[in-house]
């Protein structure tokens, strides 16, 4: 069975989420405190939704110097599969394990709502499973959620195929509608919409599903 | 500033009156600190003492309420081993001032009262109240309010999964913001906020304490009674009460004090809300029967220089007080530590004493060190429990009959319906939108529905197929002509909200927001809204769990219309599919279900609805509340919902209540909601498209002949309205219009109104 | 003339700043220590049309009390200068 | 010995600036017309305990290079004084 760590900041709200959405497609999910400073016997790892510290600052501004970061920053070195959703994204960007920066949205306020997402590459741990231009709908649920960076950047995000995912319809003013990036490997990811709140019809959307499903396949190491 | 001075005990908004009873129950002066702790206490905020010999009035109990009124927040037993906490307050005029903060405030303080039952939040309700918005203070109000709602509750972690809307001039100065929140708990782990056991302590969990919101007893530094540093400024004094809220400093208090009471390591546990420390000590002690002693030097401060009497009134937010055996306190500040929650022992929970009359009379005692200098002695209960009950005059306002005869029902000519309807469509989803509705997993049908429903789970619950709904409601231009049938009536449309996602209701909560109870008119409205909730909720098989009594709002000498908040609690037994909710399909048959007129003056009357108030008639008389008739119908509605909710075969395949705006309203949105339109028979007349008596039902069936049988069973009539198809929707001669030009102008009137410019 | 404008907006003395206060808790951990009294506020800068630098203040001033800040909780002060802006 | 420290945290030039945008696009309405250049962001007001001026604003900038900005797309500049601040 593969083992997924779901980290705990001081002020997440997803975690219960997120674990029960890796538990629901079979996986042994625990939690790990943020002070943690080892993490072993891991297949992957969640930084879930929420505000961590607060989200004061900035989003993921504090977060990123919590113990357990050295630690994740490590494991994706090794190639470990790292997920960060929605503030675990912007953790991430802040911690420098994925490029860019997520910024207000453009309308200025917090936005939950559906959203259609186009995957637009296969070659990260997220979106493995799924297909290329395959449209997926997923909640988005922030208030800093524009993904940002310099030219020179997104130059090498289209070169290396690092954009795994877009807004069919940009909701928050991303660039180039931009929903989700990994690294250059492909076994770090972050994105802004929640796939842990599509796991059922019951909820609204299944496709959550494929994604989560994708991300539990023992990890490949990218090219 | 040059008049003599006021005397002290006035100026801290106590009666000449009170000051005696004070006097009586200590059979002494009280000093200035005892003058300000009753001055907290026996406000109208803390103790209701206008409201409280009418609330008794209210219907409070059945076999599945486990707390009633008078705890931090009502409790039912939802069934399968799984406890539900609800209550609802109002915090409007903080609100008024700082929107952002006001409402932010408002929702970690009802989170509390939640959690201090030992319930996890799993959801909050914004019920909001504006004037106009073609004004921009108005605007600037509702963008605060909103922001601080999303601001806060977000952060926190509590989806807010519906609320209300309304926009009326009554409301220009005295914007309303009431904020309700539900959660669940394990049925055994329930906890009342009862200090027990001499010896036990009392530990201040949370936030450190400053002058927040100290506002009425500040008149205290500029009575000399400011101790050694006389140099409390005019400047304190004029500092404004405003509160900041803090929700990482919330969540992660919830997080400790969910694990304290998991790991059984408390005794009892209070919030601080209103009048803070001396609120949460003075109760805890008067509900266990005992003394509580209070070193005013233990309490973390985050200011300098500050008295006795400030940090006993502070409302600093995020504060919690937990009731623990000596024992535990190592554990407790362990676990505390790991959530960075400051924990210190403040208090100490002592015997009872004697009084002259041999009676044992728990103390409340403030000191300077636990062994230092009492500087207040009172008997708790005299603080909490014991204010002075009023029994305001009341009076049916004089031109009440006037307005009743000026009745819009019959009101010619009335205009082109089509525009009409147009005019009567807003979607409120540029409010909800900023809002988190989904965290947890739980939400089946969020905001912009008729009820909430939500699946009843969450972490530490034991598992359950059932589902809980949430609806508020509210009709003030019921009230307004007539408090009695008016609040009866909003309750029976907050049944019938919950019908539609397939709940039975179990229980109420209600926010009673009026004007100056010194006003004889607004105390009768009080009055009759109590009956008329008492009436309705006897006739409904419905228990009042818990409330809440705003008064005040006025200004100018004018009171708002009387606005009663109900939040009304259901359940479905076994929630595995969705309810049909409002889509409809091409071909399928509309139905009316319900009462199709109303009894009362005129079948269908136009007094206090949407219609006659957009083109300013206030006037008019509503429906009569028909108890046994609506019954039936909210148990036949609720009961197809549950079915289809359990996953049973169904030919229903789409309800929506009728509400604001009456049926054409009903029929427009639920076409808006996925495009499709319909051909609905000729209706009479305006007051037949824009009527709003509640009771009624617009459904589509595949099988309309089969689901006419099962109404008739259960002796509820159906009407046959149309067939559903095509992209108009047409209603006899009266209405035509494309289903787009419907959908657009509802998703944009929110946010045109909230662009305008003067 | 345009002059361009600094407007700082602060909590007032009393009120609560989670902000700043968290801030300050967590520099310890992060290796700056003796750092205290940390409290967060808002910064804006602006060009501003005016005769002279006197009008061009006294309609900052005005902005920032009216639009930037809500005087129940917030002090605004506005500048006629870049204060660490930098050109526009 | 502690001194005052005023930080500025400005967005770096080509970043969008949408609340910047929106305050410059709600001016003409509330009656101030001739204002440009809208730029929004954020101040941080400290005491900082070092041995003497040069000391502190070392450590002012370092810390508001390390933590108080995201440098991908923010600056950030530290001055000793209070700028608007008021005392602590
Ligand atoms: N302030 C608000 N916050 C969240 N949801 C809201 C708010 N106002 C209205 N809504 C949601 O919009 C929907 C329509 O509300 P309302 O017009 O009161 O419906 P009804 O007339 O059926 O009671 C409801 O689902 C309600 O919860
Ligand atoms: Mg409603």
């Amino acid at each position: 069975m593969t083992k997924i760590g779901v980290v705990i900041f001081p002020g997440s709200n997803c975690e219960y989420d997120a674990l029960t959405a890796m538990t629901s497609l079979g996986a042994d999910a625990d939690f790990i405190w943020h002070s943690t400073d080892t993490i072993e016997g891991y297949d992957g790892i969640i930084l879930p939704g929420g505000f961590a510290h607060g989200d004061y600052l900035r989003p993921g501004a504090l977060a990123r110097f919590s113990p357990v970061m050295s630690a994740i920053a490590q494991f994706a070195k090794a190639g470990g599969a790292v997920l960060g959703i929605c503030n675990g994204f912007q953790v991430l960007t802040e911690a420098g394990l994925l490029p860019g920066a997520l910024q207000k949205n453009r309308g200025l306020t917090f936005l939950c709502q559906p959203t259609t997402l186009i995957v637009a590459s296969t070659r990260s741990v997220l979106t493995r499973a799924a297909s290329k231009d395959q449209e997926l709908s997923i909640p988005i649920n922030h208030f800093s959620g524009a993904y940002t960076c310099d030219d020179a950047t997104y130059e090498q995000l289209i070169e290396n195929d690092q954009v795994v995912l877009r807004y069919k319809e940009n909701p928050n003013g991303s660039r180039d509608d931009i929903a989700g990036v990994s690294n250059v490997e492909g076994n770090v990811v972050g994105l802004m919409p929640h796939p842990e709140r599509a796991m059922s019809t019951l909820l609204g959307s299944a496709d959550g599903r494929i994604l989560l499903e994708g991300f539990l396949r023992a990890p490949v190491s990218a090219s | 500033m040059n008049s003599a001075p006021e005397p002290l005990h006035r100026a801290l908004g106590l009666t000449d009156s009170e000051l005696d009873d004070i006097r009586t129950v200590l059979r002494r002066d009280p000093n200035p600190l005892e003058l300000a702790l009753y001055g907290v206490m026996w406000s109208e905020h803390c103790s209701y003492k206008s409201s409280r010999i009418h609330l008794k009035r209210l219907p409070t109990t059945a076999a599945h309420v486990l707390v009633g009124p008078g705890e931090n927040a009502g409790v039912i037993d939802a069934g399968d081993g799984i406890a539900v906490a609800i209550r609802i307050e109002s915090h409007n005029h903080p609100s008024a001032i700082e929107p952002y903060q006001g409402a932010a405030t408002g929702v970690g303080g009802i989170l509390r009262d939640v959690f201090t039952m030992g319930a996890r939040p799993l959801a909050v309700m914004d019920p909001l109240f504006f004037g106009e918005l073609d004004d921009a203070r108005q605007r600037w109000l509702v963008e605060g309010v909103v922001s601080g709602i999303s601001g806060y509750g977000n952060s926190v972690g509590v989806p807010t999964i519906g609320g209300e809307l309304t926009f009326d001039k009554c409301y220009a100065s005295n914007p309303l913001v009431n904020v309700l929140c539900a959660g669940a708990l394990p049925t055994e782990r329930l906890v009342l906020g009862v200090a027990s056991g001499v010896g036990n302590l009392a530990v201040l969990l949370g936030s450190s304490t400053g002058r927040d919101g100290i506002g009425g007893v500040s008149v205290l530094a500029s009575a000399g009674f400011a101790g050694e540093d006389g140099a409390q400024s005019l400047d304190d004094a004029k500092r404004p009460s405003v509160q900041v809220g803090d929700p990482y400093e919330e969540k992660r208090l919830i997080e400790a004090c969910l694990e304290l009471l998991d790991r059984g390591l408390v005794v009892g546990i209070q919030d601080l809300g209103g009048a803070g420390l001396v609120c949460a000590t003075s109760e805890t002690a008067a509900r266990g029967g005992v003394g509580m002693d209070v070193d005013v030097n233990a309490v973390p401060l985050r200011e300098e220089g500050m008295q006795p009497y400030e940090i006993m009134t502070s409302e600093s937010q995020e504060r919690m007080l937990a009731i623990i055996t000596p024992e535990n306190w190592p554990a407790v500040a362990t676990l505390c530590a790991k959530w960075e929650v400051r924990a210190s022992i403040v208090g100490h929970v002592v015997e009872p004493q004697l009084d002259a009359h041999g009676r044992s009379v728990g103390m409340l005692r403030v000191r300077d060190g636990f062994d230092g200098e009492i500087l207040a002695e009172v008997p708790a209960a005299s603080l909490a429990d014991e204010a002075p009950l009023y029994d305001r005059p009341r009076a049916r306002p004089a031109s009440l009959d006037a307005v009743l005869d000026d009745d819009p029902t019959y009101d010619e000519p009335q205009g082109v319906a089509s525009d009409d309807l147009l005019a009567l469509l807003m979607d409120p989803a540029w409010v909800y939108r900023q809002y988190d509705s989904q965290l947890f997993l739980n939400t089946v049908v969020g905001p912009g529905r008729d009820a909430a429903l939500l699946r009843l789970a969450g972490p530490g619950l034991p598992a359950s197929e059932r589902g809980i709904a949430i609806s508020t409601d509210s009709n003030p231009r019921w009230c307004a002509l007539d408090p009695r049938v008016g609040i009866a009536l909003t309750i029976a449309e907050s049944v019938a909200n919950l019908a539609c996602v397939g709940a039975s209701a179990k229980a109420v909560v209600n926010c009673l927001n009026f004007g100056n109870p010194e006003h004889p008119e607004v105390m009768w409205q009080l009055s009759e809204t109590v009956d008329g909730m008492s009436e309705a909720c006897l006739a409904l098989g419905l228990p009042v769990i818990g409330g809440n009594v705003s008064l005040y709002n006025e200004s100018g000498g004018s009171d708002i219309d009387p606005t009663p908040v109900v939040g009304l609690l259901g359940v479905v037994q076994s929630l595995v599919a969705p309810p049909p909710g409002w889509a409809w399909r091409e071909g399928d048959t509309m139905v009316l279900v319900g009462v199709r007129t109303a009894r009362g003056a005129s079948p269908f009357p136009l007094g206090g609805t949407r219609w006659a108030t957009n083109r300013g008639r206030r006037g008019g008389r509503i429906a009569e509340f028909d108890g046994p008739s609506l019954r039936a119908t909210f148990d036949f509605v609720a009961g197809e919902v549950a079915a289809v909710c359990a996953g049973a075969p169904s030919d229903v395949t789409a309800v929506h209540d009728v509400g604001g705006g009456g049926l054409a309203t009903a029929i427009a949105e639920m076409a808006a909601s996925n495009g499709v339109g319909a051909s609905v028979i000729e209706l009479t007349s305006h007051a037949e498209l824009f009527s709003e008596f509640p009771g009624r039902f617009v459904m589509a069936t595949n099988d309309v002949e089969s689901f006419t049988t099962r109404a008739a069973a259960a002796g509820v009539d159906v009407v046959e309205l149309g067939v559903i198809g095509g992209s108009q929707l047409t209603i006899g001669s009266m209405i035509e219009l494309p289903v787009e030009r419907i959908a657009s102008r509802r998703s944009s009137a929110l946010e045109d109104a909230l662009a305008s410019l003067d | 003339m345009n002059f361009p404008v600094t407007v700082t907006v602060t909590l007032r003395a009393g009120i609560a700043d989670p902000e700043g206060a968290t801030i300050e808790r967590a520099l310890p951990a992060l290796g700056f220590d003796g750092v205290t009294h940390v409290r967060a506020g808002k910064s804006f800068h602006m060009m501003i049309e005016a005769s002279d630098e006197g009008a061009a203040l006294e309609k900052a001033t005005a902005l920032a009390q009216r639009l930037l800040s809500n005087p129940v909780i917030e002090n605004a002060t506005a500048r006629v200068g870049d204060s660490g802006w930098g050109a526009p």
